[in-house]
């Protein structure tokens, strides 16, 4: 049926390499910002939208394409294959790339330490590199996509090299990136199952024992943990996202985390086949700590594109919680249900690409506009750059998970699965899953508090800096851009029953299952059975209209009359904005409560201090106690290793006359 | 258990010939012994000349009992080579750069003469598969020759000086050339001419090498030769 | 769709606009009483929401527009809550676009609102109270939304008018685990309508406020539309008690007019129980330290989870 | 025929005529000019194997068969961008006051015979002149090392020979052996028992017990010059003191060629013992030679020692999967042995320029190399992410076929291999990248380097990564029968 529809596999493919024509065309005009900016990023965004149109066609299509091209090894050319799963995900980089990459054609500039060719370049290679791995159907295509997603974003990432911090960030990041990706390789090194056959298609047939399956899961678990930001592989995510420009971060944030999902669902459900319900309680458990971990360091940072990096952390923990839940589900031949969960974190992979990528925008063009990121030295930009907070604002309610916006849902269907835990015919596990309800709703509320303190602290109140007064609202370009994110969440947010329907295919190929979707088109009813249903649209209409006849019934019965005057609070005549609460003190709760999570350094003035000086670092527990111990240990073996390679040439010959003796012995005693 | 075998032989049937050639094997793992013993490096240049000549009788032996003709050529090289042109060049180096003794071995010699004894044992055990399957004259030497190359080894290891160490590469290099002429009577011709140039420009680079590390360090003591390493 | 329902709809949500300040004035009479003051009247609330109305509305000279939306949007959301949540009726219109879930998610939209106009102008009271207000609520959600869970979890289903229905059916056969909600959801309510323990709405003590902090920078209507939202809090609150635990009286499948008559004395009743209990609680407990409030709430959530181990233990099979 | 005479031929005329002139100011062009010479020899050679399938030459002395064919074609190949990079590189250490013009002649000469060595060993079908050609490249090229005089020059170089010479000497012994073995079967004319192709055909019937001990022999001493851990010693020294081109042929060539050595010896011990063992002598030392070299490469300050560690590292993974056998793993170690050679050897060349830029090979003086010359710069963060295995360079594209078949055949050393790439990846990376980036107070240099070698090598093995050409594929997959059986 798909040969005679023209073929959406081709046309993803020639985008994807469109994506890299582009990039290659920025380096003829390196130097030039309207060339390799304006120009070429814009039809960069042009791409993209194709792209996610492409992907909407396949996934509505909901059949599957395979196409083979001549580059790769000799036994292993490049295998392609356009799913639903990979269209879902291809929609999801296409939507979100496109609203990035027009805010990137208004955002960068010539000053930002590489030139906009070299920039150009790597941007779009990133965004094709992305492009293969969803569209790679064999093992080594997968690893070189992915690979070159982690270099080019590495290049991304260190723009401004000069920064030491920024270069000890890529390096982690590279570092960490490289280290997940072995392990993702030696997963299919065992899943081609001796076969020697390192397509997709010989893996599926492969029939691993038990075992092995086991262990190719928890290696790929590892691999694309450590991607995503899984605690305890995240270390690198706080550090590389702020590093990165923002548009940078956004992909990152946004799109980048999501192949990882998008890889674990696939050797998951797609490559293994058949998972053991057991395996899901391990991303299951490190889901929701990952979560919690993320949400409670978001809480307290002063960094703003560090707050939103671990608030990225937070819903990686809960995608790989909907993943691990759905594992178990469809373990327990539960596929309906494994469906619902599988359908949360799908949907709130969509939810988190357009929000996160919209709050870091938003931060970029704060960044551009103030040249700060420290928190505590922003505020009240709502009057100088409205467009940027009344978009921003948009993701911020969105990230919060307040209905009617998009973030809700997602949340929404995780709860919904979680509902259904108890009925998982284990013992102990229907104890125990229905727990992490619990952690996912108090992330949830969490994730609202970190909100707040995002957009109070940046947007609202009094600017803490008097440089603030000159801030400018972000250019034509980037407006567009924020505007195309905000509408997508908005669009994600009121239409739910239509993104459900749009991801049936792919819940159904991945778990034979689908949810039901009742029949009206305003209404999200994915399980009929308990009669629950959620209808943003008519919620929002009730809403709008009962402000509307309040605002009208106000103004008819009383008056309008506003008088301006100077803040009263309370009396207290001066009023600075050194007396707002500043994201440290905002933070100060959440230091409080989870005090056992931070290794808090402190430096506190005494009274009688002269110039007092407060100053608080909190550090990462597992950071100290689990990365820096390794690389001491590293470091002493080392040292170990180097004492033998001594200098003197008698020792080193005595190694060779060892070595002949022992080998020998070894020969003779065989 | 070789030697009390080889003594079992020797009262009973073998040749003379073969006699004499076991005694040369002798001889070659003695003039070892010595070697790692001797502190003095012209005694040392000495020893190897004599390890050669003797090499070169081994090898006349064995050329003239077989009657294969290139390893008389053999031996008129290693005559040529081992016997007079190196040690005159060593003797040279000597008298040029006035390096007469070692200093304290890094092992003291007791105890080397100790290891060299283990080694010997272990020398013999390694060459027993060889032996059984040779069908040689000289078998029996095989193991003498896998002692020689592992005790020039072992010199090398516990010498401080260039100069000795050098002498233990060319005796290591005679067990060799042993080695191949007691389980095969040689090796081909052009690998044989081979080693031989091989071990002449060896030689030659290395009286370069003695004259750069000396124009440097005004010595040719090793320790100075131990600034490279991942110590710090 | 018929007539029938939205009109009962609107019944609902007029009723529900008018108890709240009702039932906030029944509450303060009550704790005058118990404490032995002179109670002032019970209509109090409506007269100083009409005084406010009535006032020029004096805004702070740097307020962004999120400061003037904001008490339209929080009234509204609780309006909407009012309607959703069935105090009358269950199956009303409205009840369709959102379950207990979003309804919390519901009463976050209110409260993150607020917080974010406290923090618009920029004073040191205004910050203060929003962060405690969002300290609060981090803790009180999921509390809530695990007291709701566990309800689902009886019920097998997240909609509040079908939860009520049956849990009204189930007669007599008590859940062990609805004693532990019971308890967290009190301790919620208290904290999420600034009652004592964790507040005191009657002062404006700068250093134990919350809510009202957030509020000294509105005036006039603004202000009175905070108040009144508040109010309604207060009796959504309540309402969502009376679904989950005294879940009768409340018209499940009829909703015409004899229904609807018949629920109406009966929320009264129970609007007058609950405000007597309500009382009789601030009464006696004394106001904490603000840094106690995490442990009173933290008591909530756990007795939340117990509450859901002890259904899954108990009830589940 | 004519070809190979043309391959052997031209570096030993060039030896000749260079030693002659080769302190002239032309001299390094000759030098490239019969390089070029060589290279387009070995093309012939090559395109010659393509058409006829392998080939025995001069009385069997000689051979091409399709597991040295390709390494000729990589030699001289390497040979001739050496000889390019060495051009500029050389005029600017004599400008320097570096090396005199007598040490010039005597550079050029030797580079000429060191390639002779090479190609000889490469295409000699007798093991005896395997081992004398081995023994000549370290001949030639210890008095290169030892070319600037510097104390370390001399300490590199005396270790490198004795080390290296006394390595090659149980080599030689090892060669004793497999004759001794050879001639019970194939007579003692002394003729075709050291012939590769004749003990090849009657490997099954070599006395095991033999062959077992020539093989540690032969192993420890090849390994020496493949810088196998713990017999690796001499390799970082060698490699950090000489000239640069010389570090680039080293690592690029010299270590390639013994391993084809240790690989032509273990093909003939497998068939006669029937028996994994000399496998597992690869596997361990590959294995010893990767951890022992990724810790070691943590301590490094100079540039070039760094790159020499990883090259030991990079020489015990091709070890390794030269041990774990079977056609897809052989395939992998000859593909990582050709990418490895010419990813380094493009490295020497970024990291020789670098060096010369900074006036230092201490890594901590050379910085913001993207400022100070971003091609020499992005040479060296291409060439040095291409080492490390990232995609989509070749050194990934074999990475990925060692590790996929160790997790199926040797799962044990998964965590140690993991562990030491990520070591690996840890200090190589953390040095290039503030090597690279940054801020420097470094002006730019007037000389113009020479890129061409560097950016062509890393555009082969870029295409390696993506394409590897079909008749490409066949001699690796002809090799790997050849080697690794079916």
């Amino acid at each position: 049926m798909i040969a005679s529809l023209s073929s959406p596999l081709p046309d993803c493919l020639a985008l994807v390499t469109a994506w890299l024509a582009i990039g290659i065309a920025g380096l003829a005009r390196p130097r030039s910002v309207r060339y390799a900016g304006r120009t070429l990023f814009v039809v960069g965004a042009l791409v993209a939208l194709a792209l996610a149109a492409t992907a909407v066609w396949s996934l509505i299509g909901g059949a599957t394409q395979s196409m083979v091209l001549p580059i790769g090894l000799p036994d292993l050319p490049f295998h392609l294959r356009l799913d639903p799963l990979s269209s879902a995900f291809l929609l999801l980089l296409g939507a979100a790339a496109a609203g990035v990459s027009l805010f990137s054609a208004g955002y960068f500039r010539d000053s930002d330490g590489m030139a906009p060719g070299l920039l150009c370049l790597q941007y779009h290679v990133f965004l094709a590199s992305m492009g293969l791995v969803l569209l790679a159907n064999d093992a080594y295509a997968y690893m070189v996509g992915w690979e070159l997603m982690a270099l080019s974003s590495y290049f991304l990432v260190t723009t401004q090299h000069r920064i030491a911090e920024i270069r000890a960030a890529g390096f982690i990041y590279l570092l960490m990136a490289h280290v997940g990706a072995l392990a993702i390789l030696l997963a299919f090194g065992i899943l081609q199952g001796g076969s020697w056959q390192f397509t997709f298609d010989a893996m599926r047939a492969a029939h691993l024992s038990p075992a092995w399956a086991a262990g190719a899961f928890l290696l790929a678990l590892a691999g694309f943990g450590a991607k995503a930001g899984l605690v305890p592989l995240h270390v690198w995510l706080p550090e590389a996202h702020p590093a990165a420009p923002s548009p940078v971060s956004a992909l990152l944030s946004g799109v980048m985390l999501k192949t990882a999902v998008y890889g674990m669902l696939r050797v998951a459900f797609d490559l293994l086949g058949h998972p053991v319900w057991w395996w899901g309680l391990v991303p299951l458990a490190a889901g929701l700590l990952t979560a919690l971990y993320g949400v409670v360091f978001a809480a307290v940072q002063t960094d703003m594109k560090r707050l939103l990096a671990y608030s990225s952390i937070e819903n990686v923990g809960l995608l790989f919680t909907g993943l691990g839940l759905a594992i178990v589900f469809y373990g327990t031949s539960m596929p309906a249900l494994a469906a619902l969960a599988l359908l949360a974190t799908l949907y709130h992979s969509l939810n988190h690409a357009a929000m996160k990528s919209l709050l870091f925008l938003g931060t970029g063009s704060v960044l551009h506009a103030t040249g700060q990121r420290n928190l505590g030295r922003l505020g009240g930009l709502i009057h100088r750059m409205p467009w940027v907070a009344g978009l921003t604002l948009v993701g911020t309610l969105a990230l919060a998970g307040l209905p009617p916006l998009n973030g809700f849902v997602s949340e929404w269907l995780l709860l919904q699965s979680f509902l259904f835990a108890d009925q998982i015919p284990r013992a102990f596990v229907d104890l125990l899953i229905p727990l992490g309800a619990a952690v996912v709703a108090l992330c949830a509320a969490l994730a609202g508090y970190v909100m707040v303190k995002f957009y109070g602290v940046i947007f609202l109140g009094q600017p803490r800096e008097s440089s603030l007064a000159h801030a400018h609202d972000c250019s034509l370009l980037e407006r567009v851009g924020l505007g195309w994110l905000a509408a997508l969440c908005l669009a994600l947010g009121l239409a739910p029953a239509q993104v459900v329907s749009a991801l049936t295919p792919v819940t159904r190929q991945l778990t034979g299952s689908a949810t039901a979707q009742g029949a009206s088109w305003w209404l999200l009813a994915p399980v009929p059975a308990r009669a629950v249903s959620y209808a943003p649209l008519l919620f929002l209409l009730a809403g709008a209209a009962v402000v509307a006849l309040t605002v009208l019934l106000v103004r008819l019965f009383y008056h309008r009359r506003v008088r301006h005057a100077r803040p009263w609070d309370c009396g207290f005549g001066e009023v600075s904005p050194r007396m707002q609460d500043t994201a440290e003190g905002f933070g100060q709760p959440i230091r409080n409560i989870f005090q056992s999570f931070f290794a808090i350094e402190r430096e506190l003035p005494t009274p009688f201090d002269a110039a007092p000086r407060y100053r608080i670092a909190i550090h990462d527990r597992i950071w100290l106690g689990i990365y820096q111990p390794i690389a001491g240990w590293v470091r002493r073996l080392a040292d170990v290793v180097a004492g033998l390679q001594q200098g003197r040439i008698a020792a080193y010959l005595l190694y060779s006359f060892a070595t002949l003796v022992l080998l020998l012995a070894v020969v003779l005693a065989t | 258990m070789s030697s009390s075998a080889a003594r079992e032989k020797v009262v009973t049937d073998i040749p003379l010939d073969q006699q004499l050639l076991n005694a040369c094997a002798a001889l070659l793992l003695l003039l070892s012994f010595a070697m790692l013993s001797q502190r003095r490096i012209v005694s040392l240049v000495s020893l190897l000349a004599v390890q050669g000549a003797v090499l070169a009788a081994a090898t006349l032996l064995i050329a003239w009992r077989t009657g294969e003709g290139h390893l008389y050529f053999s031996a008129a090289l290693t005559i040529a080579l081992k016997v007079a042109f190196l040690p005159w060049l060593l003797h040279r180096l000597i008298r040029r750069l006035q390096v007469y003794w070692d200093t304290e071995p890094l092992l003291n010699i007791s105890a080397t003469m100790l290891t060299g004894i283990v080694i010997v044992v272990f020398a013999f055990g390694l060459a027993q598969p060889i032996t059984h399957l040779a069908s040689t004259a000289t078998r029996d030497a095989i193991g003498i020759a896998v002692a020689v190359v592992l005790l020039a080894f072992l010199m090398m290891i516990t010498r401080r000086k260039a100069m000795s160490q050098v002498i233990g590469f060319l005796s290591m290099e005679n067990g060799l050339f042993f080695g191949a002429m007691s389980a095969t009577y040689g090796m081909p011709m052009v690998v044989e001419l081979g080693v031989a140039l091989d071990v002449l420009v060896a030689v030659l680079v290395l009286g370069v090498f003695f004259f750069q590390i000396r124009e440097q360090f005004d010595s040719l003591d090793l320790h100075h030769l131990e600034r490279l390493s991942e110590r710090r | 769709m018929r007539p029938g329902p939205i009109v009962a709809q609107a019944l609902e949500i007029a009723v529900a606009l008018a108890a709240a300040p009702l039932f906030l004035g029944w509450v303060n009479q009550c704790r005058a009483w118990l404490a032995n003051r002179g109670a002032p009247s019970m209509l109090l609330p409506y007269r100083n929401i009409r005084k406010l109305f009535h006032k020029d509305a004096v805004l702070a000279e740097n307020a962004s527009p999120l400061f003037r939306i904001a008490p339209y949007i929080v009234f509204g959301t609780m309006v909407v809550a009012a309607g959703i949540i069935p105090s009358l009726a269950g199956r009303l219109p409205l009840v369709v676009a959102a379950d207990a879930i979003a309804l919390v998610g519901l009463f976050a939209t209110a409260r993150v609102f607020l917080s974010l106009a406290a923090m618009d102008v920029g004073t040191a009271f205004g910050t203060l109270g929003a962060r405690r207000e969002m300290m609060i609520g981090f803790l009180a959600e999921p509390a809530l939304l695990m007291v709701i869970f566990v309800a689902s979890l009886i019920s097998a289903t997240t909609a509040l008018p079908a939860i009520s229905a049956h849990l009204a059916s189930e007669r007599f056969t008590i859940d062990p685990s609805l004693a532990f909600i019971g308890v967290a959801f009190t301790l919620v309510l208290l904290a999420e309508n600034a009652r004592i323990p964790i507040d005191n709405p009657a002062t404006h003590l700068e250093l134990t406020m919350i809510h009202e902090a957030m509020l000294l920078e509105y005036s006039a209507r603004h202000l009175a539309l905070m108040e009144w939202a508040s109010a309604l809090r207060l009796f959504n609150y309540a309402c969502i008690g009376f679904a989950l635990f005294v879940p009768w009286g409340i018209a499940a499948r009829d909703i015409g007019p004899f229904g609807l008559t018949l629920s109406i004395p009966v929320l009264a009743l129970k609007l007058a129980a609950a405000g007597g209990g309500l009382a009789v609680i601030e009464t006696v407990s004394a106001k904490l330290r603000i840094m106690r409030a995490p442990e009173f709430l933290a008591s909530a959530f756990l007795f939340a989870v117990l509450g859901l181990l002890v259904h899954v233990l108990l009830g589940g099979a | 025929m004519i070809a190979l005479s043309f391959l052997l031929g031209m570096p030993a005329m060039g030896a000749i005529v260079l030693s002659y002139c080769g302190a002239r100011r032309e001299a390094p062009e000759i030098n490239a000019a019969f390089s070029l010479g060589t290279f387009a020899a070995a093309c012939v050679l090559a395109s010659r194997v393509v058409g006829h399938g392998a080939d025995l030459l001069w009385r069997e002395e000689f051979f091409i068969d399709p597991f040295n064919v390709f390494l000729v074609a990589l030699t001289a190949f390497v040979g001739l961008t050496t000889a390019l990079f060495s051009r500029p590189y050389m005029r600017v250490e004599a400008a320097h006051g570096k090396v005199s013009p007598g040490r010039l002649r005597l550079y050029h000469s030797m580079y000429q015979l060191f390639m002779l060595t090479m190609l000889t060993a490469l295409t000699t079908n007798n093991m005896g002149l395997l081992w004398v050609a081995m023994e000549g490249a370290t001949l030639s090229t210890v008095l290169l090392v030892t070319l600037y005089r510097t104390p370390q020059s001399l300490e590199a170089g005396w270790k490198y020979f004795i080390l290296c010479g006394v390595g090659i000497a149980q080599a030689l012994f090892g060669t004793i052996l497999l004759y001794f073995a050879a001639e019970k079967v194939l007579g003692a004319q002394g003729v075709t028992a050291l012939l590769w192709t004749h003990l090849d055909a009657v490997k099954s019937q070599l006395e095991p017990a033999v062959l077992a001990l020539a093989f540690v022999f032969l192993l420890v001493g090849y390994g020496t010059k493949v810088g196998l851990a713990p017999l690796h010693s001499w390799l970082p020294d060698a490699h950090a003191e000489g000239p640069t081109p010389i570090s680039a042929v080293l690592s690029g060539l010299l270590l390639n060629v013994a391993l084809y050595a240790v690989v032509r010896c273990k093909v003939l011990v497998e068939g006669s013992l029937h028996s994994t063992l000399p496998s597992r002598m690869l596997i361990g030392f590959g294995l010893l030679s990767v951890v022992v070299a990724a810790l070691l490469l943590m301590r490094q300050r100079d540039i070039k020692r760094l790159f020499a560690y990883s090259s030991i590292e990079h020489m015990g993974l091709a070890t390794f999967a030269f041990g774990l056998s079977g056609p897809v793993a052989t395939f992998a170690a000859l593909l990582h042995m050709t990418v490895h050679s010419l990813t380094k050897s493009a490295i020497f060349f970024a990291a020789g320029h670098a060096a010369q830029k900074a006036g230092s090979q201490l890594m901590d003086r050379i910085r913001g190399l993207l400022t100070l010359s971003p091609t020499v710069g992005w040479g060296l963060m291409l060439g040095a992410l291409a080492i490390l295995g990232l995609p989509p360079f070749g050194v990934f594209a074999s990475e990925f076929l060692i590790l996929t078949t160790a997790m199926r055949e040797q799962p044990w050393s998964i965590p140690i291999l993991l562990a030491a790439l990520a070591v690996a990846f840890a200090a190589i990376f953390g040095r290039v990248q503030p090597m690279v980036f940054g801020e420097t107070e470094g002006r730019r240099l007037p000389h113009a380097p020479a890129l061409l070698p560097v950016f062509a090598h890393l555009a082969i093995v870029l295409l390696l990564g993506l394409y590897i050409p079909p008749y490409l594929a066949d001699w690796y997959r002809a090799a790997a029968h050849l080697i690794g059986g079916p």
